[in-house]
């Protein structure tokens, strides 16, 4: 049965209406017909995702791609705006909508107390929207339309609390950080247009093949192969919307937004829309191995590097958007390899589990009073028994313990790194293995500092104080995560004014929290075993993702898969169990019996810390080279060139030039009629005199 | 016998002679009023140079109209301002040579680039002034041309020396205040109202007398 | 009557600026409705024009001829295609828009202010409707009167000098333009420009006629190096000036080059298109920095129209590049296209964001950025409004200000990459400078008692700035009517462009 | 004989004469503007002469208009000087310069 479009439609455009009944209408209808309204929209996308998943799967529906309106037409480029329906896009949309509806329910716990409730529902509708655009496109452009609207949507978001000075600060990072990548996206998609002649995903993956041999002249003597001009191109844009190395820096930064936001959009969605969008180009992909090996080798060295950081963070959200980053880099690495489905895999479970593990986050945040700080945590496990198990689910997921979501995906692209020959893949694999590591020693780091050890906060209950305070997460400047002593808040108006005094116990949180955490849970545990098999090594993805034979890794590996019990199995067999079994036995021993190891560690590795402290000093560079050096260039330019030379020289000193010249001609004006008429009797005479001369 | 033509020339050269001096005598005599008689001397000398040219209508307009109107109104501007010699003749002397140098490369520009010699060869003819073949007076054959193909011209001139008048006339009309006139036609309308206005004024009240200020009682 | 439309289009306007001066300062309501009546009058008839258009056909339309100078060969000659019908709606569409913006913030002589809106935006429609290269001239010319008057009447502290320098500079440019034109005329002795078009030109002439038009379109457009009047007069003019100029009369450069540069030298546009080419890059790049720095927000977006309007110049001059170089039609008239929608796109855009800093202005009567912060805590449907505008400023997609650039981007790689990766560098840059200004406008916490006091916008704000953005939105979601619209005239053009005069 | 080039000297001789004037009679309006006549009758003189020998009237009528507009031009030279002298009493034109630039 073929899929029909106004179901597609439905999908799409519900979202958008109920993010305009929340955003323009959120006075009329209240909070609770905002996040009714929006809530609804997201369920009925939802709902018919699922339902196209299954006509997909089961029901023998053909892949869906038709051109919805022509956007433009000129000769023989056209731009349209329609929708391509594969099981890439099915699965993509079933896990957009439903983090998402999650995330709604969630938020009805989390901003309960938030003035800006109503334009929260409607950013993170439009987000919905712009997501489900991004992956239901049929062409580059629509792609490039979702890509920067998500953007714009998570500029939105990350500036939700436009009055803090970080907030707005790290959207405008964020924002001009993807920028850099959509720079690069724009051009990888002229150059599709200019060898492909279309934009459409259909026609352009059919042609691809032609792109073979073709040269992009760069300099006089320089060609370039046109494939590998145009996948760089396209992963600069995965890059930047993926926070790859370099253009990473964004997203811990972008943890200023609202704790909702970031499991939804800088973690489950938005940012795995670069992994997405090349697995969706895998026919172009493919034709270039310098491509792949770049895109490996950026992945590897983000899987690694970044995870490295999230061991020092104290604050529980920038553990998790290190760790982001890090299994951002896996994905990116499964790329690399030609591993598509299994970067696609673990973009699935990855969702699933680091959607849990920031609404996790999110809910300790809650019961800690938007204390973000882990250093003031500890035993909360007894306060909120769910969360606490639901986080634990997600860790291990994380880590890739055998038999959870994690395990199939990670394991799987350390088996596919393993495989593969191409260029720096030994690096990568060395990258990724050394990140099983690192994964397991962040995680349980946090774990044991949120809800074990010690309670590291007082009560105190100060009932004069009340609980004043509002829903504005813990202040949090860009750049002091590495301070030593607890950070100087901006604006504190959360009722706390020591770190780690509370005015009353911290308690489980509601159940429109811990729904979404238990719902979370469950695909966490389970959806890694269900879909390995179809995903992973049967040919599930069908048309949608392009493998060459030579290139194709988890065929190899298919050959030795049986099911996901024995592979499972086997997995406590591998070298990357033993890794999360060793930093499991480290963590245990500092942080449950011995805390003082940690600082000890810390101050003999001082000057490794330092270095992850800080960043590897990325954020101080761009910051001095191209937020201080732009100024700075520009203020050149414009005194210097506008200013200076253009109105100085030309326009105004040819003003004063004029007015020189005048003034000196002035001063024949005497105003003595003798002087004029000498001046004439003078001309008349050279008149004549001339005249006499040409006469001769 | 006298040549005519011989005549005529040395009639030229005396009045050409005349006009050329009291030419001179006009830029150089110190005194504003011999510089006018002067310049009367060189209108009435080249009146009859023109006469020699047989334009005879022009030489006795040039002296009528010029020496009759323009040189009187002249010697009455000369008569009535009181023009300080010695400051306008300033410099007169300083600038001689450099007057004479300029009139002399002048003159001789001139003459050379007008070609006097090639017209040393033009010799005066016959009269022009014919009418339809006839021989006319000058006047006659002037006036047929200014009033047939000329009219507009003229009448144009003739608005133009009026507009000339009345201007000069606006410009020297000086309306002087504080200067007593005695207007006829106001003496005559006036009536006696205007000159004598009785003005009724009540004759002056007596003061009440006061009480003494000591007896005052109330009733 | 509808033989005329053009004509009436044209000299609606510029009457109906004769019952608005009778009002007098007397009745400034009454000469505030009439004015409005007259601009939507005009729009209105501007609709019958787009209905009455036939978008298939690619030849001039309702066209109008009259002798006007016998002696001289210079007819009234009117007609347009589809490029100027989108333009001649775009001024209408803008004439109502600062009219209404106007409304109660010109309290000094409203009626001689409406007036000279009234009569700038006949003028404005008579420059696209011109088929006779005097009568666009003296449109073109005659433009400059009212605009003087607009800015150095009710324009801010520094007018004086913004409209001096405003005018000789335009005027600068466009006497080299009469030369021109004037040269032309000796060869022809005509001023058709359907003439002048066919008419055999040899390079050097061409060369010459070729630099005499760039001078007067660049000033006008304005390109780097003549650029520097822009912020000068948009900053001292009122918000309506800025956003007559912004959104209309920098538009008239871009189809000067469309009509007179294109079809009159083809071959010396081609030889020198790099030229104009490199300063649009330029334009992008180092505008784009000059920008970043601007203090006063109304430069800031006069900077930005700058560069945006290099994307403009870019997008009709790659033409050449891919029709003479590599015979790639289609891809000129994507350039081409692309320029065409940006100049329309960008008529909103910088309309729109000039009205929103007048509307800040008219609550604090400042435009530097150092005064403002945290706006949105008082003015949260304004914030809406402003965020929308910057978005569209910045390029992004699903507002009009992509689509131009999006297609000039595209067509630019067709004819070399590295004028697409230089042009795409406004993503970054544009993003940047306009954003930053949001940031430090409407984001953050209330810095001074002021902003605290600011109102949220009322009703006629409301509605002149949501006119601009139903615009900006329509366009960004779908532009292939805008596009066919002008799809046969682009068409045409392109194909003049291959046609060798020597 | 009278020739044509007598009346043309004579003429350029009257005119050099009065150019000289303007030079060294430069500050005395009054003569100035009798130069000004002279300059006049030198041109008329060369009017006549060639009208006399061209056997062309048009050189006379010439000579009357001119006489017609020197007439006005003196009457309206002379008035304004007769105002100037009111107003400052004097003539000397080096202490006339409101033109100066």
């Amino acid at each position: 049965m073929e899929l029909s479009t106004s179901i597609l439609l439905t999908i799409a455009l519900a979202p958008l209406v109920g993010c305009v009944l929340a955003g323009f209408f959120g006075r009329f209808i209240g909070r609770a017909g905002a996040h009714t309204a929006t809530i609804l929209g997201v369920a009925v996308a939802c709902g018919l995702s699922f339902y196209v998943l299954y006509q997909i799967t089961a029901g023998g529906a053909p892949v869906y791609n038709q051109n919805i309106y022509t956007w433009f037409d000129i000769g023989h480029y056209s731009a349209h705006v329609g929708f391509m329906i594969d099981r890439l896009t099915a699965m993509m949309m079933v896990v957009v909508t439903f983090v998402s509806l999650l995330v709604h329910v969630y938020t009805i716990g989390y901003m309960a107390d938030d003035p800006g409730y109503q334009r929260f529902f409607s950013y993170i509708s439009l987000f919905t929207f712009s997501m489900l655009m991004l992956v239901m496109s049929n062409n580059f452009m629509q792609l490039f339309f979702g890509w920067e609207a998500v953007g714009l949507v998570s500029y939105l978001l990350i500036g939700f609390w436009y009055k803090r000075p970080t907030a707005i600060f790290a959207n405008l990072k964020a924002f001009l950080v993807n920028r850099v990548g959509d720079f690069g996206f724009l051009l990888g998609i002229a150059g599709v247009l200019y060898f492909l002649n279309t934009l459409d995903y259909a026609t352009a993956f059919a042609a691809a093949s032609t792109l073979v041999g073709k040269t992009l002249q760069i300099t006089q003597n320089t060609h370039w192969d046109a494939a590998t001009v145009i996948c760089i191109c396209l992963f600069v844009g995965a890059m930047g919307k993926s926070a790859q190395v370099p253009l990473h820096v964004w997203l811990p930064d972008s943890m200023e937004g609202p704790t909702p936001i970031s499991a939804l959009i800088h973690a489950a969605t938005m940012v795995t829309a670069g992994i997405f969008m090349v697995a969706r180009m895998s026919p172009i992909f493919e034709l270039s191995e310098t491509a792949l090996s770049f895109v490996m080798i950026i992945g590897a060295t983000g899987a690694l590097f970044t995870g490295l950081i999230g061991i020092v963070q104290n604050d529980i959200k920038r553990v998790v958007a290190y760790s982001t980053l890090s299994q951002l880099g896996y994905m990116t690495v499964a790329l690399g390899v030609s591993a598509y489905a299994g970067a696609v895999f673990h973009l699935m479970t990855h969702a699933f589990f680091k959607a849990l593990l920031f609404l996790g986050a999110g809910s300790v945040i809650i019961a800690m009073h938007h204390e973000q700080d882990m250093r003031y945590m500890g035993g909360l496990r007894k306060y909120m028994p769910i969360t606490w198990i639901t986080m634990w689910i997600g860790s291990l997921a994380l880590c890739g313990v055998p038999f959870f979501a994690g395990f199939y995906s990670k394991d799987a692209i350390i088996e596919a790194v393993g495989e593969s020959h191409r260029l720096g893949a030994s690096y990568a694999y060395f990258c990724v293995m050394a990140g099983a590591f690192v994964t397991a020693l962040y995680t349980f780091r946090q774990m044991y500092l949120t809800f074990h050890g010690k309670e590291r906060f007082v009560v105190v209950h100060d009932h004069g104080h009340g609980h004043g305070h509002g829903h504005d997460d813990y202040a949090h400047a860009g750049h002091d995560a590495h301070d030593e002593h607890h950070h100087v808040s901006h604006k504190d108006d959360h009722g706390h004014h020591e770190p780690g005094i509370m005015h009353d116990t911290p308690k489980e949180s509601p159940w429109v929290v811990t729904l979404p955490l238990i719902l979370l849970a469950i695909p966490s545990i389970i959806v890694g075993a269900l879909a390995v098999k179809p995903m992973l090594f049967g040919e599930w993805f069908g048309s949608a993702i392009h493998v060459n034979e030579a290139n194709n890794v988890l065929g190899e590996l298919g050959k030795e898969f049986h099911d996901w019990a024995s592979a499972g199995l086997h997995g406590f067999t591998q070298l990357p169990f033993f890794l999360v079994l060793a930093a499991f036995a480290i963590q245990t021993y500092i942080y449950l019996f011995n805390p003082s190891v940690a600082d000890r560690i810390k101050s003999a590795l001082k000057p490794i810390y330092n270095v992850l402290n800080h960043k590897y000093w990325f954020d101080a560079v761009y910051y001095i080279v191209f937020a201080r050096g732009g100024m700075a260039l520009g203020r050149v330019l414009w005194k210097g060139g506008d200013a200076a030379v253009i109105d100085g020289v030309l326009i105004n000193g040819s003003a004063s030039l004029v007015d020189r010249i005048a003034g000196g001609v002035r001063r024949l004006q005497s105003g003595y009629l003798y002087h004029y008429a000498f001046a004439m009797i003078l001309g008349l005479i050279l008149l004549l005199g001339g005249y006499w001369l040409v006469g001769q | 016998m006298i040549d005519p033509n011989m005549f005529q020339l040395v009639c030229f050269y005396a009045f050409a002679a005349v006009t050329v001096v009291a030419a001179l005598g006009v830029i150089t005599l110190r005194n504003s009023v011999h510089a006018v008689l002067s310049l009367v001397l060189t209108f009435f000398s080249t009146a009859c140079i023109w006469l020699l040219a047989e334009a005879e209508f022009l030489a006795i307009a040039l002296i009528v109209v010029y020496v009759g109107a323009v040189m009187v109104l002249f010697l009455f501007v000369v008569m009535m301002l009181d023009i300080k010699q010695e400051q306008v003749r300033e410099g007169f002397i300083k600038y001689l040579p450099v007057g004479i140098i300029v009139a002399l490369v002048m003159l001789g520009e001139m003459l050379g680039l007008i070609g006097v010699r090639a017209m040393h060869e033009t010799v005066m003819g016959a009269n022009p002034a014919t009418l339809d073949g006839v021989p006319v007076s000058n006047t006659a054959w002037l006036g047929q041309a200014l009033y047939t193909q000329f009219l507009l011209p003229f009448e144009i001139a003739a608005l133009i020396l009026t507009v000339g008048v009345v201007a000069a006339v606006v410009l020297t009309l000086r309306q002087r205040s504080g200067v007593r006139h005695q207007q006829a036609s106001q003496q005559v309308r006036v009536n006696a109202r205007d000159r004598v206005r009785v003005v009724k004024m009540a004759a002056e009240v007596p003061v009440a007398p006061q009480p003494a200020p000591g007896k005052e009682t109330t009733p | 009557m509808f033989n005329h439309l053009l004509s009436l289009l044209i000299w609606l306007p510029i009457l109906g600026a004769i019952p608005v001066l009778l009002a007098g300062s007397g009745r400034p309501n009454a000469a505030r409705w009439i004015s409005l009546l007259v601009a939507i009058a005009t729009f209105v008839a501007s609709l019958g024009l787009l209905s009455q258009f036939n978008a298939a056909d690619s030849a001039k339309q309702l066209l109008e001829n009259h002798v006007w100078i016998a002696s001289l060969g210079v007819n009234y000659s009117l007609g347009v295609d589809g490029i100027s019908v989108a333009l001649i709606l775009l001024t209408t569409f803008v004439g109502i828009l600062v009219i209404v913006g106007a409304w109660e913030v010109i309290q000094t002589n409203p009626h001689q202010y409406m007036a000279a809106m009234l009569v700038l935006e006949g003028l404005m429609i008579g420059v696209f409707c011109a088929t006779d290269a005097l009568l666009f001239y003296v449109f073109f010319e005659a433009m400059l009167i009212p605009m003087f008057i607009l800015i150095g009447v009710w324009g801010g502290p520094r007018r004086v000098y913004a409209t001096l320098k405003f005018f000789i500079y335009t005027f600068f440019g466009s006497i080299f333009m009469l030369v021109g034109l004037i040269y032309l005329y000796l060869q022809a002795h005509t001023f058709d420009l359907a003439t002048l078009a066919s008419l055999p030109l040899s390079m050097k002439e061409q060369t010459w006629l070729f630099f005499a038009f760039l001078i007067a379109f660049a000033v006008k457009v304005p390109m780097v190096p003549v650029h520097t009047w822009l912020p000068d007069a948009h900053v001292e003019a009122p918000t309506g000036g800025s956003v007559v100029l912004a959104a209309v009369m920098l538009k008239i450069g871009g189809y000067g080059f469309l009509r007179f540069s294109l079809p009159i030298t083809p071959d010396a546009a081609d030889a020198y298109a790099w030229v104009v080419i490199g300063l649009s890059l330029v334009a992008v790049v180092y505008i784009g920095y000059i920008a970043l720095v601007q203090e006063d927000m109304k430069k800031l977006v006069a900077y930005s129209s700058v560069a945006h309007m290099g994307f403009v110049t870019l997008g009709i001059f790659i033409a050449f590049m891919l029709v003479r170089g590599t015979n790639n039609l289609d891809a000129a008239k994507l350039g081409m296209q692309g320029a065409m929608v940006q100049m329309i796109s960008h008529g909103f855009v910088s309309g729109a964001m000039f009205s929103c800093i007048g509307v800040m202005y008219d609550r604090l009567h400042t435009r530097q950025i150092k005064d403002y912060g945290g706006v949105i805590n008082v003015m949260p449907w304004f914030g809406f409004f402003y965020v929308l505008f910057a978005m569209a400023n910045s390029g992004l997609p699903g507002t009009s200000g992509f689509v131009g650039e999006f297609q000039v981007i595209l067509a630019s790689f067709q004819a070399n990459p590295w004028i697409a990766f230089f042009a795409a560098f406004t993503l970054i840059i544009g993003a940047a400078y306009t954003l930053y200004m949001v940031k430090r406008v409407l984001w953050g916490d209330i810095t001074n008692p002021h902003v605290a006091e600011m109102k949220d916008i009322n009703g006629r704000e409301w509605f002149v700035l949501g006119a601009f953005a139903a615009a900006v939105l329509a366009l960004g979601v779908w532009p292939q009517p805008l596009i066919h619209l002008m799809d046969a005239s682009v068409s045409q053009l392109v194909t003049q462009l291959g046609n060798h005069k020597i | 004989m009278i020739t044509l080039s007598h009346f043309i000297v004579l003429g350029a001789v009257l005119f050099c004469i009065a150019l000289a004037s303007l030079f060294i009679n430069r500050k005395n309006v009054i003569v100035l503007l009798m130069s000004i006549e002279l300059m006049l009758l030198a041109v008329n003189i060369n009017f006549v002469a060639f009208s006399r020998f061209n056997n062309d009237v048009a050189g006379q009528v010439f000579v009357f208009f001119i006489l017609t507009v020197a007439a006005a031009e003196t009457a309206i030279g002379l008035a304004i000087l007769v105002l100037l002298f009111r107003n400052r009493s004097t003539i000397n034109v080096a202490e006339i310069d409101s033109m100066k630039g």
